[in-house]
Formats: C-alpha cells, sequence, structure tokens
C-alpha cells in the first residue's frame, strides 16, 4: 500500500518539486548569509559555485574520488569567496547599494566568459558513486534514487550544520552580532571585517553544494548551469524573508513544488510561473518575507 | 488638469527646451558625420536611454528599485509589434502613443502591489513580472509569435532622405542614419518631457519621499499614490523605449527581453549616474558603443577574437570594465564629472577663504 | 588612564572637536558635559576608535592608540557603552552578554554568574529576546555586557537617557561604586549635568567642539556661569 | 568664467554627445575601405564575405561550424584564390541571437544579429553573408538582407523559411529540412518498429513543430500522451524540470521508440534522466543534436541518427583526409588540431558551405555580380563532403533534400565518438506528400583544383 503511494502521480511531483527545491534552498541560504551581514545581493553567487565546481569535480576526469573533488570544491569555494569579499566587496562599503549589484554582475559576466574560454561550453558528465537510478516498485517508478537521497541528505545536513553554526557558537554569535550592528560588535570586541570575510566564505561554500548537486544531475556541469538556479534561489530567498534563512531554505522547498505542479498540471512553458505566484502572493500578504521578523519603522 | 499641472512644471520651461533642443540637434547633426554602423549603434542606444531614463527616475527619484523594467519594455514592444504587424501603415507618432499608453498601464498594474514594498522585496516583486513575460511570450503563440517572435518592417525611409544620399551603399547608409534620427528624436522629445518631471510639483514630492518617507506623509503627501504615479511613469518610458527599439530591429521577440535585460538596465543607469538627464545619456552610449571599445581593447590582447579564448576575453573586457568603474567612479561617470566640479569648486572656495581672511 | 592631547576631529567641513584635552584616571568618575552637539560623543567615538581625528593623540595608559583599531582598542580593556545602549534587539540577553567577554579572555560562564548575581533582573530573563526589555533593563543590560570582561576604561555615552530620574539615580550610584571597586576609570557623557556631577570626581565642560572648563568636579558644580551658559543649571 | 546651473547642464550633455562620437570613431577606422569595384566586397584581388554566428555563450560548441568554413577558405587562399581573389571571412559572435545581455553570453551588451550584419553591411561590405547560424536569429535579419539586395547564404538551420525564391531570391537554406528529416524518420520507423506506439519530444519552436509535421506527413501518429515539448529558453536558465517530466510520461507509458528534436545540451540531458528512470527506449535523434563530441555521454551509444555526411572516421571517404590535412594547416582556428584529435560533424558540415560557395563563385568566372553568383549556383553540381546532393534550383532553395541513417557507436571510452552511416541515402523535399527516394550514397569526387 505504502509504496504505491511513493509511486503515485502526486508524490511523483512532491519528490521531483523536492530535489530541484533543495538545490534553490541552498542557493537561497547562501544568499540570506551574505545580504544579512553585508547587504549585498550577489548575483554572482551561483557563477562563483559553477567555477568552484569546475575545479574541483573535473578532478574526477584525472581518477580521483568523488567525495576528495567534493571537499576540493569546497575548499576553492571557501577560498573564492573569502577572496570575492575582500578584493571586490569590502571597497563598496559604505557606497549605495545598487554598486554592489553591478559589481557582481559584472564578476558574473567575468566569472563565466573565464569559464567558458577554459573549459568551453560543452557539457560535462559528472560520474557519481550513488546511482542515479530511480527506485522501482513493483514496476512503477519512486522517483527517488540513492544520489537523490544523498542530496537532500546533505542538503538537510548542510542546513543544519549552517543553523547550528550560527545558533550555538560562539563564532555564529560573532557573525550575528557583526551582521545586525556592525559598530556595536566592534566595539565588543569583533573583527567585524574578518567575521565578513568569514561570512563571504560560508555563503560560497553553501552555494557549492548546490552546484555540485547541479552538476551531477542529468544536465551535467556547464558554465551556465547556475543562472536561472540563482534566479529560483533569490526568488526564494524574498519569499522567505532575505533575513530568516529559514525563511530561504522553506522558500526554496515551497518554489521548487510549485513549479513542478503548474508544470504537471497547467504547461510546461509556464512551469517558472508557479515559483513567480508564490512570490507575488507572499509578499502581498507578508511584504518583508514570510519569516521575516516584523520590525517597526525606525524614525 | 490639474494632474497635468502637477506633473508639468511651470518655471523655465523654455529654458529646458533649449537645452534639450540643443542636444538634439547636435545628436542629429552627428549621425550625419557617424559612419552607418555607429548610426545603428546610436539607434539602438537612443532607444534604451529612453528606457533607462524611466528607471532613473523611478531608483533616483523615488527611490524605488525595479527589476520589472525590460517587462515593461517589452509590453511596449510586443504592443508595437502586434500592431505592427495588422496595422503595418498607420503613423508612427500613434503606435509609440500606443505603446507608451499600454507600457504605462502594466506599471499601474505592478504598481498597486508593489507600494508597500522595498528594497530587495520590490526588486523580486518587479522580477517576478519581467521572467514572466517570457514564458507568457512562448506559450501564446497565436497572438506574440511563439519563440520566434513576429516580423515586421514599418520603419521606411522617405524618399526626401533617400534622396540626401548617393553612391553604392546609399540605401544602406540612408536606412542606418533615417533610423538614428528617428529614435534620436524620440529620444529628445523623451528627455524633455523628464527634464520637466524632474522639476516638477511631482517630482519634488517624490524627493522627499526618497529621502524621508514620514517626512512626506506629514507634510500631506500621499505615499501609495506618489510611488504609483512612479511607477506608471517610469514603465510609460520604458514603453516608448521598447517601442522604438523593436521598430529599428523589426522584430519582436522572447529572447530580445530576459529578465536579466532588467539587470543590464540597471547596470547601465549606474554606470551613467542615477536620476539624472546625462546619466541616462551615458548610459545609451554605454550600450550603444561598448562593443566598439571592448573590441578594440581585445584586438590590444592580440588574440585571435574568434577562437574560444578570443570570443570569451570579450566578456571578461566588459566585466573588468564594470568592476573598476564602479570601484573608481561609485556615482557614476555623470557623477564623476560632478565631483571632479564639486572639488574646483571646494578648491576655489578654500583658497579664497585663505586670502580672505 | 586616558588621556587625550590637543585632538581635532572634523565631519566633512564641520569641525566637530577642536584641540581638545582630556584626561582620566583610574578610580575617578571624569563627566564630559556639554549641551547637543558640543562634541560630547565624537570624543567618546574618537577614543574607540571609530572616528579618525585630524590631529591629536589619544592615549591609553603610555599606549598612543590613535592608530589602533577599534577592535583592538575593545580588546585592551576599553569599554564603551554607546548612545542609545548599543544592546542588539534581535539577540537574547544571555546572547549579548556572551557577546561583551569576546574582548577579554574572562571565563563566558564564570562571567555570566558575576552579572547575574550583580543583575538578578537579567538573570530571570536570560532567554529573553532584548526587545522585550523595558529602557532600565536594556541600561543594566549595557553596563553588565560592559563589565563582563572586566574592563580598566568604561566609556559611558548619556547612560540616563530615557530614564527615570529614580532609575538614573540608581544608576549613577552603582557607576561610582563600580569605579571604587575596581579602580575602574570611567568617562561618562552627560547631557543630564546635574546627575553626573552629583557623582563625577572631575568634569570638562565641551561647547561647540571646544573645551570651555575642565577640573574638579566641585569647581565646575558651583561655577555660576558654568551652570548658566553650559550646562543649564538654574536654580 | 561663470556658468549657470543650466547651461551647465547642457554643457555636460554636448560633452556626453562628444564623448559618443569619440566611442563611435574608434574601431571603426578604415570604415570606407574596400568597395572600389561595382560590386560590393569585391575587389580584383579579395571578396569579402560574412556571418553572425555564436562563438560563446550556451551554442558556442557550433563555432567550429564556420572555424573550418574558414580553414576551407584559407587553404583555398594558399593554393591561389578564386580567379585570383583570396577571400576574406569576417565572422562576428552573436550569441546565438540570445542578445548578450550578460548571463553566459558574452559578446557584448548590444550586439544582435541585426547589429552583426548591419556591421557586415555597412563597414565590411561585404559581398554576401554565409553560413549564418541560428532559425530565429537569421529570421529576424531576412528583411534587412533582402531589402539591400545581399545574398543570404547557406543559412546553418533546417527551417523551411530559407526556401521562399519568389519572396527571397536571394536567401539560400543549407541542411536538410527539418519536415524531410521528419519523413525520412517516419520512414525508417515503419520499416523497422512497424507496430510500436512513438514517443516525441521537441523544442517548443520551428525546430520541433517542423520536425513533428515531417513525422506526420510521414504517416507516424503519435499519441497525444507521448507528443512532448520542453522549453527551448530552459536551455539557457538550465531549468530542468520539464524535462524530467516529459521523460518520465514516456518511461511510464514504456513507449518503446523515441524521436528527440532537441539542442546538444538537451539531448544529453534527456538521456540521462532516461537511464535514470531505467528507461532505454529506441532513440531518433535529429541530426542538429545528435553530434556524439558535443552530446558527450556513453548514454548515446545505439541512438539512431540523420546523417548528411559520412562518418568522420571514414578514411576511405577521400574528404575526410582532405579536411584532416586542411584543418591541420590553420592552427589559428585549430590550435591543437593533429594526426590524432577526434573530427566531429561540425567541421564536416561548416567546410561543407565553404566549398560550395568556392565552387560556384569559380563557376562565376572572372567577373563576380550577386545576381551572377546566384544564377550559377542554381545551375550547378556542387562537390562537397556531403553524401547526398546539395542541389539549388531556381524553384528550390532548400539545400540538402535528405541523409542516411545513421547510429552512434560506442567505441569504449567514456564518450561514443563515431557514427555509423548506412549506405543508402533518402531524399524527399519538405512539401507535404512527396515521396521518399532511396538513392546510393553519393561520395563527390575532390575538384582536382582543391588538391
Amino acid at each position: 500500500m505504502m509504496s504505491t503511494f511513493l509511486a503515485s502521480p502526486i508524490m511523483h511531483n512532491i519528490f521531483a518539486g523536492l530535489a530541484q527545491g533543495v538545490i534553490y534552498s541552498l542557493v537561497a541560504l547562501s544568499l540570506v548569509i551574505i545580504w544579512q551581514s553585508t547587504h549585498v545581493l550577489n548575483f554572482a553567487q551561483g557563477a562563483m559555485a559553477m567555477f568552484a565546481s569546475y575545479i574541483g569535480m573535473t578532478e574526477i576526469d584525472r581518477g580521483l574520488n568523488y567525495w576528495f573533488c567534493l571537499v576540493v570544491s569546497l575548499a576553492v569555494g571557501f577560498l573564492f569567496g573569502g577572496l570575492t569579499e575582500r578584493i571586490l566587496i569590502r571597497p563598496l562599503y559604505g557606497k549605495p547599494e545598487i554598486n554592489a549589484i553591478v559589481v557582481t554582475v559584472g564578476f558574473l559576466g567575468v566569472i563565466e566568459a573565464v569559464a567558458q574560454a577554459i573549459w568551453t561550453s560543452t557539457t560535462r558528465n559528472i560520474a557519481t558513486p550513488l546511482s542515479q537510478i530511480y527506485f522501482h516498485d513493483q514496476g512503477r517508478v519512486v522517483l527517488l534514487s540513492p544520489f537523490v537521497l544523498f542530496q537532500f541528505g546533505l542538503a538537510l545536513g548542510i542546513m543544519a550544520l549552517v543553523a547550528v553554526l550560527f545558533r550555538f557558537t560562539n563564532l555564529g554569535l560573532k557573525l550575528r552580532a557583526s551582521a545586525l550592528a556592525p559598530e556595536v560588535a566592534r566595539l565588543l570586541g569583533v573583527r567585524v571585517n574578518r567575521m565578513l570575510t568569514i561570512g563571504w566564505m560560508l555563503s560560497a561554500g553553501v552555494g557549492v553544494v548546490a552546484a555540485v548537486i547541479v552538476a551531477s544531475g542529468s544536465f551535467g556541469l556547464y558554465p551556465s548551469d547556475m543562472d536561472g538556479i540563482l534566479i529560483a534561489g533569490f526568488i526564494a530567498a524574498v519569499v522567505g524573508g532575505l533575513d530568516s534563512p529559514v525563511g530561504a531554505v522553506i522558500g526554496g522547498l515551497l518554489i521548487g513544488i510549485a513549479e513542478q505542479f503548474v508544470l504537471a498540471y497547467w504547461s510546461a512553458d509556464l512551469a517558472s510561473l508557479g515559483g513567480l505566484i508564490i512570490l507575488v502572493v507572499a509578499l502581498m500578504i507578508r511584504p518583508q518575507g514570510i519569516f521575516a521578523k516584523s520590525v517597526g519603522r525606525r524614525v | 488638469m490639474k494632474w497635468f499641472r502637477s506633473i508639468v512644471a511651470q518655471e523655465r520651461t523654455t529654458a529646458r527646451l533649449t537645452g534639450v533642443l540643443a542636444v538634439t540637434i547636435l545628436t542629429l547633426a552627428i549621425t550625419f558625420v557617424l559612419p552607418p554602423v555607429a548610426d545603428s549603434q546610436l539607434a539602438g542606444g537612443a532607444a534604451i536611454s529612453i528606457v533607462i531614463l524611466g528607471l532613473s527616475w523611478l531608483v533616483g527619484w523615488s527611490g524605488q528599485i525595479s527589476l520589472g523594467n525590460s517587462g515593461f519594455m517589452a509590453v511596449g514592444a510586443y504592443a508595437t509589434g502586434i500592431w505592427a504587424v495588422h496595422h503595418g501603415s498607420t503613423p508612427l507618432i500613434f503606435t509609440f502613443f500606443l505603446a507608451t499608453v499600454i507600457g504605462a498601464i502594466s506599471g499601474l498594474i505592478i504598481a498597486i502591489p508593489s507600494t508597500r514594498l522595498s528594497g530587495p522585496y520590490l526588486a523580486g516583486m518587479t522580477l517576478a513580472f519581467s521572467a514572466a513575460i517570457s514564458p507568457i511570450a512562448q506559450n501564446y503563440t497565436s497572438v506574440t509569435g511563439g519563440e520566434g517572435g513576429l516580423f515586421f518592417n514599418t520603419l521606411t525611409t522617405p524618399h526626401w532622405f533617400l534622396g540626401l544620399f548617393s553612391g553604392q551603399n546609399a540605401t544602406i547608409n540612408a536606412n542606418a542614419q533615417w533610423t538614428a534620427d528617428l529614435a534620436v528624436v524620440v529620444a529628445g522629445v523623451a528627455f524633455f518631457f523628464m527634464a520637466n518631471l524632474f522639476h516638477s510639483h511631482t517630482g519634488r514630492a517624490m524627493r522627499l519621499v526618497r529621502d524621508n518617507d514620514v517626512a512626506a506623509e506629514l507634510v500631506g503627501i500621499n505615499l501609495p499614490r506618489t510611488r504609483t504615479v512612479a511607477f506608471v511613469v517610469s514603465a510609460a518610458f520604458a514603453g516608448l523605449g521598447g517601442s522604438v527599439y523593436v521598430l529599428i530591429n523589426a522584430t519582436v521577440n522572447p529572447s530580445a527581453f530576459p529578465l536579466t535585460l532588467s539587470i543590464t538596465l540597471l547596470t547601465l543607469m549606474v554606470l551613467g549616474g542615477i536620476g539624472t538627464l546625462s546619466g541616462a545619456v551615458i548610459g545609451g552610449i554605454i550600450y550603444a558603443f561598448s562593443t566598439n571599445l571592448i573590441s578594440h581593447l581585445n584586438s590590444l590582447t592580440g588574440i585571435n577574437p574568434t577562437s574560444n579564448l578570443g570570443a570569451n576575453m570579450q566578456g571578461i573586457i566588459f566585466g573588468v570594465l564594470l568592476i573598476l568603474t564602479m570601484l573608481f567612479a561609485p556615482h557614476g561617470i555623470a557623477g564623476l564629472g560632478r565631483r571632479l566640479r564639486f572639488f574646483v569648486k571646494s578648491v576655489r572656495r578654500v583658497a579664497s577663504v585663505s586670502t580672505g581672511e | 588612564m586616558i588621556r587625550v592631547e590637543n585632538l581635532t576631529v572634523n565631519y566633512g567641513a564641520i569641525r566637530a572637536l577642536d584641540d581638545v584635552s582630556v584626561q582620566a584616571n583610574p578610580g575617578r568618575v571624569t563627566a564630559i558635559l556639554g549641551a547637543n552637539g558640543a562634541g560630547k560623543s565624537t570624543l567618546l567615538r574618537t577614543i574607540s576608535g571609530l572616528v579618525a581625528p585630524k590631529s591629536g593623540r589619544v592615549f591609553f595608559g603610555d599606549r598612543s592608540i590613535l592608530s589602533t583599531s577599534t577592535e583592538n582598542i575593545a580588546r585592551l580593556g576599553v569599554a564603551h557603552v554607546p548612545e542609545g545602549r548599543g544592546v542588539i534587539y534581535e539577540l537574547t540577553v544571555e546572547e549579548n552578554l556572551r557577546l561583551g567577554a569576546f574582548a577579554s579572555k574572562v571565563d563566558i560562564r564564570e562571567g555570566l554568574e558575576k552579572q547575574y548575581t550583580q543583575f538578578p533582573v537579567l538573570g530571570e530573563r536570560r532567554k529573553k529576546y532584548c526587545a522585550t526589555l523595558s529602557g532600565g533593563e536594556r541600561q543594566m543590560l549595557a553596563m553588565a555586557r560592559a563589565l563582563i570582561s572586566n574592563p580598566r576604561v568604561l566609556l559611558l555615552d548619556e547612560p540616563s537617557l530615557g530614564l527615570a530620574p529614580l532609575v538614573t539615580s540608581e544608576l549613577m550610584n552603582l557607576i561610582l561604586e563600580l569605579c571604587h571597586a575596581s579602580d575602574l576609570t570611567v568617562l561618562l557623557v552627560e547631557q543630564n549635568a546635574k546627575s553626573a556631577l552629583r557623582i563625577a570626581h572631575d568634569a570638562v565642560v565641551l561647547h561647540l567642539g571646544t573645551v570651555v572648563a575642565s577640573g574638579e568636579a566641585d569647581v565646575i558644580a558651583n561655577d555660576k556661569n558654568l551652570r548658566h551658559y553650559y550646562l543649564g543649571l538654574v536654580q | 568664467m561663470k556658468i549657470g546651473k543650466r547651461n551647465r547642464r547642457v554643457a555636460a550633455l554636448l560633452c556626453s554627445s562628444a564623448l559618443a562620437l569619440a566611442t563611435a570613431s574608434t574601431g571603426l577606422i578604415g570604415a570606407s575601405a574596400g568597395a572600389s569595384t561595382s560590386t560590393p566586397g569585391v575587389t580584383a584581388t579579395s571578396i569579402t564575405i560574412g556571418a553572425s554566428v555564436p562563438l560563446s555563450g550556451i551554442a558556442a560548441s557550433y563555432a567550429s561550424v564556420s572555424a573550418a568554413a574558414n580553414a576551407v577558405f584559407k587553404y583555398i587562399d594558399k593554393l591561389g584564390g578564386i580567379n585570383g581573389r583570396k577571400i576574406k571571412y569576417i565572422r562576428l559572435d552573436d550569441c546565438y541571437g540570445l542578445a548578450a545581455y550578460g548571463l553566459g553570453c558574452t559578446a557584448g551588451a548590444s550586439t544582435t544579429p541585426l547589429s552583426n550584419n548591419q556591421e557586415l553591411l555597412a563597414q565590411d561590405h561585404v559581398f554576401a553573408t554565409v553560413g549564418s547560424l541560428g532559425t530565429a536569429a537569421e529570421m529576424s535579419v531576412m528583411s534587412y538582407l533582402r531589402q539591400n539586395n545581399v545574398p543570404q547564404l547557406f543559412v546553418n538551420s533546417g527551417s523551411v523559411e530559407w526556401n521562399q525564391p519568389s519572396s527571397f531570391p536571394e536567401l539560400f537554406g543549407y541542411q536538410t529540412s527539418y519536415v524531410a528529416e521528419g519523413k525520412i524518420f517516419a520512414k525508417y520507423i515503419k520499416a523497422n518498429f512497424p507496430t510500436d506506439t512513438i514517443g516525441f519530444i521537441g523544442q517548443n519552436d520551428d525546430f520541433g513543430a517542423t520536425g513533428l509535421e515531417g513525422l506526420k506527413d510521414g504517416g507516424i501518429t503519435i499519441p497525444s500522451a507521448d507528443n512532448l515539448t520542453y522549453n527551448a529558453a530552459d536551455a539557457i536558465s538550465g531549468s530542468t524540470s520539464d524535462i524530467t517530466a516529459d521523460v518520465s510520461t514516456l518511461a511510464q507509458n514504456k513507449v518503446p521508440v523515441v524521436v528527440l528534436d532537441a539542442v546538444p545540451g538537451f539531448t544529453y540531458g534527456i538521456l540521462a534522466t532516461a537511464h535514470a528512470l531505467g528507461y532505454s527506449p529506441q532513440w531518433i535523434i535529429s541530426s542538429v543534436g545528435s553530434d556524439p563530441l558535443s552530446v558527450n555521454t556513453p548514454l548515446e551509444a545505439g541512438a539512431v541518427t540523420l546523417s548528411y555526411f559520412p562518418s568522420t572516421t571514414d578514411n576511405a571517404d577521400p574528404w575526410i583526409p582532405w579536411l584532416r590535412k586542411v584543418l591541420e594547416e590553420d592552427p589559428a582556428d585549430f590550435p591543437k588540431f593533429n594526426s590524432s584529435s577526434v573530427m566531429s560533424f561540425n567541421e564536416l558540415y561548416g567546410a561543407g558551405y565553404a566549398l560550395a560557395f568556392a565552387e560556384t563563385l569559380r563557376a562565376e568566372g572572372k567577373n563576380v555580380t550577386r545576381g551572377g553568383f546566384v544564377k550559377a549556383l542554381t545551375s550547378m553540381t556542387l562537390a562537397t563532403p556531403a553524401i547526398t546532393p546539395l542541389r539549388f534550383t531556381g524553384g528550390n532553395h532548400q539545400g540538402m533534400q535528405g541523409g542516411a541513417i545513421a547510429t552512434v557507436n560506442s567505441n569504449g571510452t567514456l564518450a561514443p565518438t563515431s557514427v555509423t552511416v548506412t549506405k543508402s541515402v533518402f531524399t524527399t523535399t519538405p512539401f507535404a506528400g512527396s515521396s521518399i527516394n532511396s538513392s546510393n550514397w553519393i561520395i563527390a569526387p575532390i575538384p582536382s583544383w582543391l588538391k
């Protein structure tokens, strides 16, 4: 009984939506971490993650282990995030917020062009150690595979790790304080600049996890593979509230499922409208995102 | 007519008219000197500058950010395209009017749910609009022509204008210049209108709302209505710009209006300088001619421009230029000029103070 | 302990402090008085390194701290309670306190216990978000957070702002007590000159960025002209 | 000197306009060069042609098509050119017509197929555009080129739009139309899977729509449940959800044969998704999306496709070693190409239209005009590597008429790199009801002047 339920069309759509949704969630989470600390909307977030996953994951071609390559990608992501904050973003603090948009858009262009110049735009196939073949149940497909389960586990693990880090560790407390009240944090001896760099590193790392999942999936790795996902991630972050990591995660899952249901029951061409409808409805009800802490207007 | 007076400044309208007219005529004169390719590029730049001006008004004067202006532009563009396919022979002025009005209506539709939003939330809401345009255009093929879009050929160069040209490439040159001149004239009209708007009652109210919405409310400004007006005007300009843009290109299709175009518009506006006429002009110039500069820089590297590295070098240079401009001219290129003037002025003042004492 | 010499600070074209010299010693409360815009907060912010002066020198003991970063000044033992108290509303009471302990090598648990003993109200509300605290409780939290790192210098910016007279009076007594108990150097910026002068040992009067008077608090408090023109104290 | 506030604003705008003039002038030096004879682009010693093609962005893998054409032209130039004229081939990047607004596209903010064509005509004074790529991109410049009487030759697309001799007399297609391809697939299906249900996944534009039309015209009915499309724009955004839905629908219905009209990136995605679903039907893939080097997955092995060229590893065909030699001699376009490199269909495809252009130009003789070129092109037999005739007439500008059924091999490495092409070639026209003829494999002899 249970198993036919898992293979039912509705579960089919829920699994497909969740598989896409956790990717959006991770990207949204990474955008939120940066937004909280530096109030920068990083359009290059997806491209940075793509680049790190190219550096790490193409090592598989040299016969290296998938897990090792994943760790390499993460390390490159951390480094990349930190350097970006130090070199490109730091000069922008105190400047109009819109300037950061231009810089990150420019950076996005540079990263994708460099990636195409090095690796060309041909899709790369990443062989995963876990099978991507979906489970079958009495001849019917259940839209879950060992890799998809791993994908869920990895995403949940990363989200939990981020939550624990922010909520229960001294580093997390310093990160939050630096984001909420940088001047006060400095007066209390917190090295705020270092915290901002660490925030970008963490955020880039979370993005890399999303990019590696994308690259390992059925569309492979190519230089623009994160473009659409970044936009969906941004929408998810806005739906959840840009200062709420929990909201980002839930927003991502919502958008993933909404897209899948529009696709299945309305029109494939209009799939992306699913997420947009959620966005519009959410903002009309709560103008600062569903999970925003309502802070009164400060005069 | 109260609403009309509220958006047209009463003072110094003639002065502004003279200013815009001077620049328009100068630009028209320049089109006679420019090679035809540059004329074509200028035409596109003029169309985009109208859109940038509308965005600049929204961001610079009312303090609202929008990622939806490519959507408003697409609405004006499709209105133009659909009209041109069915009624190709109507006077252009009517087409422009139609695109402007339909653009404004789309702005109204987006503004109503957006007045309570700000910052990235407003960006998200407006992005939803521009992101929806492409799938909708693809889905309703019978009206929009789907993926391939619509094709029309409405811009015909008049005979008297053709007569000005002779020689082997006469038609090519004449057509290129005619489209450029047409786009420049439309842009001139749009810029004149905006110059007045900047100094109108509405413009001043807008500034107050941007700088301090609480104070604005206290002096009796209706916040939602002011914000809505800002959107409607911005969308009307985008609609007009989109109309000129597709008439120049003789085709309208979804891939011309990806949501990344909104980000590009924002980028061009910031590069030029936010909230000023000259900023929008510079943004249009960057749009039109940056490719030339980039190709030139690319040729300096000595890499074969058709190789994989060479073709992508173009994008690398573009991105690097964007970043460098923002790092070294954070208030845009127009702002750079202003800062220079301020610097000269303050040096003079310091000099006069020290000698005066 | 804190010595400021010939300090001049500009905000753009506006001169906020002009050739200001101030000295504050351990075990003494030094009040910085003056009207709104006199440059009191700027003085504290410059000591903490939040504002870069145009000229002048700032010493912590014998060490010049002019080019030291805010974070490192805090780590030296300068606790600055900024205007508006600087309590982070989105964090809990305990998180705010823990944050205060990072500036020194003090054991966090011990520090927390000590502050909860000193301020029992905070102990009761340790899991509450600061947005839910009253003005007096927020001030207590700000004090506790500053004290948890066992600082040697305490910079207080308008602690009485928004407090009821009775609470202000208690607060001032506490400041004096702390100052004596741990040989603390206290720089107390106040618009409420009366309360400040009641506990201060020394006082400095600022007007439009310049020092118009400095010396023993008693002397300042009894100068009629100062009282009238700069301190707003009329009998 | 005191300048009023208003005047300053005017001055600023004037300066900006001057800046426009200055910027526009850079890169345009020498704009008026060439064009000394009556035919644009033709001088006594050279002929200039151009193309707007994707060199960067998602379709950049097609860059090797025009690169190979360029290599052929350079080879011909080394032999002395055509009637004493060297061929100058200008290739401009248009990012597949996906208006280059940043993401994934690097051609520059305002570059479009139209702006590229304006540049080719007004600045480079090209004789013709040769081998420009993309259906939507080339449709957007048809009228412009027609207005200016510029031949638009060998458009790289299987749309039937290129075959309108009465309204566009200078417009010529090149590859077999998607309709004809569909019809030939239909014939193959009827012969090999007469009783099976057939599924279809196509791009939701001209490509998918006309391909499906061809299948229907060939007598294949596809149940509506198995007739699926994906959003072409998703190719840019990386959205995968509709592909997963499409493939799982076919998998649930256990459809044994599936026709794919997709670009290589999506062919990859579809094959990988099907593999994940444990679903392995017989794939029949359009030539547009089947090049094994571009699809780059062993999952493609066994798939059937249409080929208008011999296998790239078939050294018995004289064109293969000839083209390898040509590519090796052009290190600027093929930097790392050597005797052990693998050649893809893209290179054969590009070389094919370059040869067609060169041969026509040669046939036209010393006196070159656009009208003369079109006349020569519609009345001659072209020798190209194609195994199906590339032939134009006054009434048919489509280009190739068919191709051979080919199968993708697995050669044991990670990616399959070879294709076996059957020896019989099918030809047909895009017109409804026209019959499909089976003819012999053509190996056109390499003209002696090219050796």
